[in-house]
């Protein structure tokens, strides 16, 4: 990424690429009254989302913790910081049985390993699961997350083909469209946003593939192509992404994240 | 790509859910509604069920485990077409009049009635509140109840027995009220909510439930509400209106505010019985107070006072500060 | 009844019937760790076998209540009193679910206006259920009670033909042998104790009928068979129970129930 | 009938569950035992763990929704021959060396693994706890993880779905653990469990299990535990054991008490990595200490002051007394 900002200090410095990724992906929860996001890239979104386009947006994390006010800077999802003060902090059973479960989670984040064009993701094994070349920790909460939220993001620093893949070596959390193969009817519309360090993907659900929707600036189609497994479509009316505002580096950098913990 | 134009950072806000009753009956409780008023002998909602009455809801499907007093109140007073539960009696002092005469001989109009066990219903709210298409449970079997109840059916387990045979096991549709109504001792402006002593099936009966007012002694500070995170049974998320309600619950009790009104309860029978008496009772007291304000005036503060408890305070535990 | 017993301080006072059925109801209590019982004649029995015969024995009230400390004689299962100084309010999914579904109640206690001979219970109706000639309160959690407990205890205040019927009007809560023919495998053996002013039943569990196990001094086995809907059968030992004793009537009246609140 | 004779009237008392950690895990997990060692991230029953390494048991089946840390450690101390979880990482700081090392590459001895979601998990544990025959969820339905667990299988709803079809289901079998291991802030010596902050699936994975060892913070009087009864999470006769540790959970944090040891987490990846030297950590820090209070001196006062926290305490709540 070479996009370059000026700070309010008037002197240029350059976007990261997290913060280029949490800029985007914040504008996305327009609309939007409950998230289920892990630490990182999510909640920087979230957090900037706050203070711009969903004030009232609520982060629900995978600890069971609502209505966060942490002193500072969460590291894990469990950090204490985000239990002292918070408005609520569920049992297990509460937050993925009513709240998850339940359909009370308009847009979940997940990341994954592998990305297939349908959105199902695997986040489980490199390899065949019996004899994996690499173990990876599986689903957490992810399966559920998929298949209950309304709608599910996904963010990847790096859109390459290993990641992004015709067949997936495993898939953990599946899509509608794999469920509904499975004779189980979805809840969710899956995976309709993937933000990667290249452009957009979208979907719009059950039926639908990936397509890309929007680039960075200076980014081409047949670069996106070339970095996906497979025969990547492109919308009719491609877009270029707004790098991010210096009202939003100004928010990330002054507000949400400070001491740069994320936005390395 | 949207492009936020905010300038400011400012806190972020919460929402404020806080209403009077008059109008969170009136704008989440229809004519023809599925409502829960849920609260097990403890924290029952019944300003709420008042409030139904004076504005003269109809053909209401009420939803209450113990379907009691203020059960029997909203039958006599013309809201009910169909009761789902799994208990109804006036606690241990007695009958409910009207439930009874209208179970029993069908006057003045019949009531529709589903009945289930305890764990029927609260599986019911877990289904709902879990969207899953059923609950299993461990009872019914052998009971008369599934044969006057269709709702109540079997499935038969992938996994074998403990005999190697295949299992079968009952099991309860989910139930998804239009509306839960429930009280509580204290919820923030938001509507995360806290409750002690007896916290019952309130928390899933909201999740279950496509709405759901809290009804409150106490609207209180975020801060105090944020000092005990835990304590919150029901979060901000789930709620779509706050009540501030003081004594709301009467003649049910509220650990820590106000005793049960046990002479109320053993009165409801006798009032109850004589369907005159009855509704002469629900013209003086409910559709002849304004609000629930003008229903403890006329109770008097004297009454009040044989209802008030001592203090019994909570060791407060430490949440830690990073420092 | 017409025991007599001598009270502390030297006069005779007649023993009632609800301190007869708590004692003789107590006694039964001997091994067992959990009890689930509602207020009146089963807490008393209760509270005496914790001074008696089962020190450690536990009482879990249906409203969530754990280790009960009460400074009063509660009026209902949920009284405040019952709450204060606690050592644990269970929320209702935990009380049905893991409590008593999950198999951790020895002995559960119930009433109910009809029994037949092989304990199941109507708490339902009398008459037809589609048009009762009373309407009674139904289950509540009786049908978990009987179908989870270890076993069940009922005490009836009267023995007679119409609670004691050969065919009930309609079964709410069904011993296990109702519910093997209903194809439902049974977690308890039902009721195994039937205390009332007359005498004791009592079955083992699945296929055995109530029988006539002990009387109360001067009660007759005709008597007994006069009160019973069905065609009781008395044990080959019948035993005649002993009255309560001076220690057990002292200990109710001056430590369990001193105002005689459930003692009239 | 039996004719009782006591003749006192002293307080009924309470069982005293309270042993050292010692006598508890030889208590209550035998080899070959399936151990269930939860907490969420917060309350990691840590020590618990360790002493299982130090007396040396072997062909546990251990379930652990975030398989971290501690099950690394149980991998590496030769005492799994099975791990069923549904997160198998280091928080995220990075890998489990042991864990990875079994699985890829079968080294120095293969690791059976049974993979699950955290619902899915959590849903055993609610069968478990419920003596439910199988418990449904709303997920698995396209996922691959049903072809490699045979445990996850399909029922068909005895109701129609949406559109008046038959609806299918995936259920997980119940999950009922030889003994649940559970770290908690405070108890008293019957058992009654306090916790606070992130309570995860402790209560339920208690509840499951044949037997429960609740390792805690501090043993506090009847009072504290009574004076807060809704704060009882797991309640006495669930309990077998109490087991006074502090700081038991360490590297995981401990709500009010000490701060989560991040610098461990980030160092795990290094130690883990190299089977030697995680033999030589093992060593060391466990076979090598008699104890969990050893384990502590040896890391040093100075280590702890640095995972101090400051106080945060929650406002008291009224129980109210009967005046």
């Amino acid at each position: 990424m070479n996009a370059v900002s000026t700070s309010p200090t008037g002197s240029a410095v350059a976007v990261t690429s997290s913060e280029l990724l949490a800029a985007v992906a914040s504008r996305e929860l327009a609309g939007k009254n409950t998230v289920f996001a892990g630490i990182g890239l999510p909640t920087l979104a979230v957090s900037l989302a706050q203070l711009t386009v969903a004030p009232g947006i609520e982060i629900v994390y995978e600890s069971g913790v609502c209505g966060a006010h942490p002193s500072q800077l969460p590291e894990t999802i469990a950090d204490a910081v985000l239990i002292t003060d918070s408005e609520a902090v569920l049992p297990m059973t509460a937050l993925f049985g009513y709240v998850l479960q339940g359909g009370r989670i308009d847009v979940g984040f997940l990341g994954a390993a592998q990305i297939d064009r349908w959105g199902n993701l695997n986040s489980s094994v490199i390899g065949d699961w019996h004899a994996p070349k690499v173990r990876l920790p599986g689903s957490g909460g992810a399966m559920e997350v998929m298949a209950n939220s309304g709608e599910v993001f996904v963010v990847m620093r790096r859109h390459d083909p290993r990641s992004f893949m015709s067949e997936l070596d495993f898939c953990t959390s599946p899509g509608p469209d794999r469920a509904l193969r499975d004779g189980i009817r979805p809840l969710g519309a899956g995976v309709t946003r993937v933000i990667t360090d290249l452009g957009i993907l979208a979907r719009g659900g059950v039926g639908e593939e990936l397509r890309l929707v929007a680039t960075h600036p200076g980014v081409t189609v047949d670069q996106v192509r070339a970095a996906t497994g497979w025969d990547l479509q492109a919308a009719d009316e491609l877009t270029t992404i707004e790098p991010p505002t210096a009202a939003e580096l100004r928010l990330l950098r002054e507000d949400v994240d400070p001491d740069r913990v994320y936005l390395r | 790509m949207q492009n936020p134009v905010a300038e400011s950072t400012t806190p972020v806000p919460r929402p404020d859910k806080t209403m009077t009753m008059r109008d969170a009956i009136a704008a989440f409780v229809p004519d023809g509604a599925t409502v829960a008023l849920e609260g097990f002998t403890h924290l029952i909602p019944t300003a709420a069920g008042h409030e139904i009455i004076r504005q003269g809801r109809k053909d209401l499907t009420v939803a209450r485990m113990t379907a009691d007093i203020v059960t029997d109140q909203l039958i006599a007073g013309g809201c009910v077409r169909k009761l789902v539960s799994s208990f109804v009696g006036n606690s241990t002092a007695g009958s409910l009049g009207e439930l009874r005469r209208r179970i029993e001989t069908g006057r003045p109009a019949p009531l529709e009635f589903e009945e289930y066990s305890h764990y029927g219903m609260i599986c019911r709210y877990l289904a709902g509140a879990q969207r899953l298409p059923f609950y299993p449970l461990r009872s019914y079997g052998g009971s008369d109840v599934p044969a006057v109840n269709p709702g109540i059916r079997k499935v038969t387990s992938p996994f074998p027995g403990p005999d190697g045979e295949a299992e079968q096991i009952y099991v309860v549709p989910p139930l998804n009220p239009d509306v839960t109504i429930v009280h509580a001792q204290r919820a923030d402006r938001a509507g995360n909510t806290q409750i002690w002593g007896l916290t019952g099936i309130q928390a899933e009966a909201v999740y279950a439930a496509k709405r759901a007012i809290i009804v409150v002694e106490e609207v209180v500070a975020d801060e105090v509400i944020r000092s005990d995170p835990n304590r919150t049974v029901i979060p901000a998320h789930a709620v779509d209106a706050v009540v501030a309600c003081p004594r709301g619950a009467h003649p049910a009790f509220a650990q820590g505010y106000y005793d049960r009104d046990g002479d109320f309860y053993r009165s409801w029978s006798h009032i109850s019985k004589d369907p005159e008496r009855l509704q002469a009772w629900l013209d003086e007291w409910i559709r002849g107070t304004r609000d629930h304000a003008d229903y403890l005036e006329k109770l008097g503060d004297e009454h009040w006072s044989g209802l008030a408890v001592g203090e019994a305070w909570s060791e407060p535990v430490n949440y830690g500060r990073r420092l």
